[in-house]
């Protein structure tokens, strides 16, 4: 495949051809094939699913279902009543927290969540916790961004129920060892939650081989619109556990004063479900597996390497986390000296280059790390060694247009 | 936006800001922050017969946050807290895009921050100094001094 | 406008000449104006929005907090930040369970649901109710599907803390008297919950002459793609209620132990948003608005009172609930002697006309009325005279074609 | 889906079922129901000397599931209960789409419900006096009689 192609399958970059567009971890642009599935859908398979009693609901029903069987597929999953579809990462994981969390946790239980966790793998722990009377306790990590698994081991007790972690940090792109994590978990009997947010989109996963419990993920950072996430979980438990929000379309009976529900996923699946954005989900794997994971890591990673290789030699910018490209995944967040994110993304954006400045949602990692805040540029595939250059560019002129000499 | 936003006025108040220490003769603080920035700033004023004597500011935050703060300080001091009032009165118009020329003139170098509106994740920024401000001046004349 | 141009907005009419949609209250379809608008969103404004620091994000920013405003001035709310956006109203009404309900509803409370509800606003209550002892009552109604408002009267106890009700039934289509019953919620101390799923794309809605608690509602009922509902809740509620869903984007401070919360209607809105979504519900408000709800009306009004007589005429059709075609609302529900729902909708798919058939998510009502199922046909504006033409036709040959004489 | 779908031979089960009574005599019931339909059929068997001597169902629902468990009994009746497994299996087998003609013949007016698949929210209704059969035959053969 050519080299410099690629951003001509996406329109952003038709309407804006200046645009360097480095936030890719905050969200992807969109392929025209995810466009063209959604409005496919749209013009001949729109109905309310899960009720197909004519043929268009039956078609509907089809698009929504060979969807969540892409997704099995995509991820590994052996069955694809595992694929639960949600709003976004977020939603999944609070999914988590309020059903299984809810009915199997108890004071005096433990969970366990790394400090370097995006918001959406805390807070709702944080909650659980306070709710249950459960402990919330922190794995701390190196500068580096990394753990060491003999202080994972160190932190489980026998409480500990639960331990979440991210496959890769949205803050320093380090991968962990999501698959060594599990089984010292599982070791414990602690179940290991995994937020695949930034993973997904960029490396193989296969959570047979992982054997995470649960894995979450969001439709929109991995070129499918938004709106659409994906909750996986093992059938045991997702059979155990009890529905979250409940209504139309997860329910089997219902009487005045109870109601049985549905099997999963559509138990957890309340109300009408989102077989548009499903439809533009599948269109995404499709892409994703078109292009293959082997080239899309070869092109991320060369550019990964060549914006590190560059960052290194400019004065006063720092780069978070490891120091080595490899340990970085397309996620390269920095500071320099003297001059607060916020204006550095600001600088960023008159020269034309989206990248982002603040806490990432990761505030607690932020004070741990002993930094208020810090700036972010993140790679995916479709970027190629001219926005390299122009991030650099912009990133060397920082200081001075800011009057430092 | 554009880059001409750190213009020479801002970036030179920021590098050398005149009011940026503590005030030890102060007879009033009161802090700010900004949730979404992380910037905290910290004013502090010394309140004599009805002037605003003197006035610093402490924290961190982002160029604009600081340099509109040190620039607020060098329009208030000598001025009446109604006075003051009043050009954190211009200095919201002006953010809000309703301020007329007379006015703008006002606010003399404040009047370097009005494209500001045209990025409004930063708005919130260049308002901090002057949001504390006000609230500082409501907690003094409803004698709540701390 | 002329009568019978409308279908050509909306491409599934091109692609299917022949379709008749009948099953407009389960989901509508979607004008090209919809799908261009949601095309635009991901070809020339997406970004993560809410962390506007360069322009495009800026320009997200905008486009969702543009259909913000759009959606309080459609429903006349006072303060736009009054309005949340979620999933559907499925999830719109669960929001309110977890957040306000846990947060204010104890044992011996009381909640009043009309025995018509849809399963999505009677199951939240009936989980609140077991969560915290809370007892859960219902209003029942008459075989017209209307109610007493003397038997509402003396139904509120001192100790009823919500009244949820549908302004719309999607079995009966009767619209019920909102107004009058948040007067009488109100003097009795009562919150009212006014699920609009069925009458916001259909009539003129007001909260601040409903003088509602909350309103929730669907996107994709009423032109907008899945995946985008709203929630409008008084200003003091959303204020005083804690937040339900925890992620990023709905907090200030997070430290390892507790976190303090943005300000509504951000606090409600965890996780990444639906800005595309949100951008497609605009232009569906768009739409609705050039259209305007006197001709929407005059439109639905005219097809269900020619589907109202054609009907009564066709001996052992039986249409439930009200026995005039503006009891109605362009829903008309009914049996056929001796056919089961489920074989009606399977020869209307034959004749490729689209209705529902089944329990229409209200098992307690079918009960109540002493009949397990019925079938439903639903008028959208863009309907026409030949749709109800060949449904009648359809209607009239069910029983002979299941060789009934 | 066509409108073949409702044949001669599923309108006559529907409209005149042979098996659709009590069964006083019944060594065996089980109740068998679909969720999404409100089909609800209880079946009845009278099992003697290893062969299925007689059988009805009583319940509600509609003319697929009605039909169904109708041509269900027609065939079952007076075989043993492997013999009614087989056809149960082949049954499950032409419903996924993967049975052969020779196969095909052996479910004689069964095959009437072969369509079926192509309506997949249906096809439980078709399947559900064949489920319950299954359920009811594997109970005896335990010795959970009930
Ligand atoms: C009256 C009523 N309330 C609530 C709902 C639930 O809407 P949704 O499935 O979009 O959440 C529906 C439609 O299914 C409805 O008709
Ligand atoms: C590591 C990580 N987890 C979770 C999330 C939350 O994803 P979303 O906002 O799509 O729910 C993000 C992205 O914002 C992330 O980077």
């Amino acid at each position: 495949m050519n080299e410099f192609t690629l951003k001509s399958d996406f329109p952003v970059f038709t309407k804006y051809p200046d645009l360097v567009y480095l936030d890719n971890s905050a969200t992807t642009q969109k392929p025209q094939a995810v466009l063209n599935a959604v409005a496919q859908y749209y013009e001949s398979e729109n109905a309310n699913p899960l009720r197909g009693l004519y043929d268009l609901s039956q078609k509907a029903t089809e698009v929504y279902e060979n969807a969540r069987i892409a997704v099995r597929d995509f991820i590994g999953a052996s069955d694809e009543r595992e694929i639960i579809f949600t709003r976004n990462a977020t939603e999944s994981l609070n999914l988590i927290a309020y059903s299984w969390g809810k009915a199997n946790l108890h004071a005096s239980d433990e969970i366990l969540v790394q400090i370097s966790e995006h918001h959406s793998n805390l807070l709702p722990w944080q909650h659980l916790a306070k709710e249950t009377g459960a402990v919330l306790r922190y794995l701390d990590c190196y500068k580096s961004g990394t753990y060491s698994l003999q202080s994972l081991k160190q932190s489980l007790t026998p409480n500990t129920k639960i331990f979440a972690a991210a496959q890769i940090s949205n803050v320093f792109g380090q991968l962990y060892p999501i698959k060594e994590y599990a089984q010292i978990c599982h070791n414990n009997g602690t179940m290991i939650i995994c937020d695949g947010a930034q993973s997904v989109p960029h490396i193989p996963v296969n959570v047979q081989d992982l054997d995470v419990d649960f894995l979450a993920f969001s439709g929109h950072k991995m070129l499918a619109p938004m709106g659409i996430g994906v909750l996986y979980g093992k059938h045991a438990l997702l059979e155990s556990m009890p529905p979250f929000l409940t209504g139309g379309e997860m329910i089997e009976y219902v009487t005045r004063e109870t109601a049985t529900y549905a099997e999963f996923p559509h138990k957890f699946e309340a109300g009408t479900v989102n077989a548009g954005g499903a439809a533009g989900l599948h269109a995404a794997i499709r892409y994703l597996n078109a292009l293959g994971f082997p080239e899309i890591q070869r092109r991320e990673d060369k550019l990964t390497a060549l914006a590190f290789a560059e960052m290194q030699k400019i004065p006063h910018v720092h780069i978070i986390g490891g120091d080595t490209p490899d340990a970085h995944h397309g996620i390269l967040s920095f500071t320099v000296d003297d001059v607060h994110p916020h204006d550095i993304a600001a600088i960023f954006n008159a020269d034309n280059v989206a990248i982002r400045a603040g806490h990432h949602c990761a505030q607690p990692l932020h004070r741990h790390l002993g930094i208020p805040a810090s700036a972010r540029m993140s790679i995916a595939f479709y970027n190629d060694e001219s926005d390299i250059e122009k991030f650099v560019d912009t990133l060397k002129s920082i200081r001075r247009r800011m009057g430092y000499v | 936006m554009s880059e001409s936003f750190y213009d020479e006025v801002l970036i030179d108040h920021n590098l050398h800001p005149q009011h940026q220490h503590a005030l030890p003769t102060a007879t009033c603080s009161h802090a700010g922050m900004n949730p979404s920035c992380g910037d905290e700033i910290t004013l502090h004023l010394e309140l004599h017969d009805g002037v605003i004597s003197g006035g610093s500011y402490t924290g961190v935050g982002c160029a604009i946050s600081q340099a509109s703060a040190d620039i607020m300080l060098d329009l208030v001091i000598g001025r009446t807290p109604q006075e003051a009032q009043h050009l954190r009165e211009l200095f919201m118009k002006m953010i809000a895009g309703e301020i007329n020329d007379d006015e703008l003139e006002e606010l003399e170098e404040a009047g370097a921050l009005q494209n500001i509106s045209k990025m409004p994740a930063r708005v919130k920024c260049a308002e901090l100094g002057w949001r504390t401000l006000g609230a500082l001046l409501d907690e003094a004349a409803s004698g709540n001094i701390t």
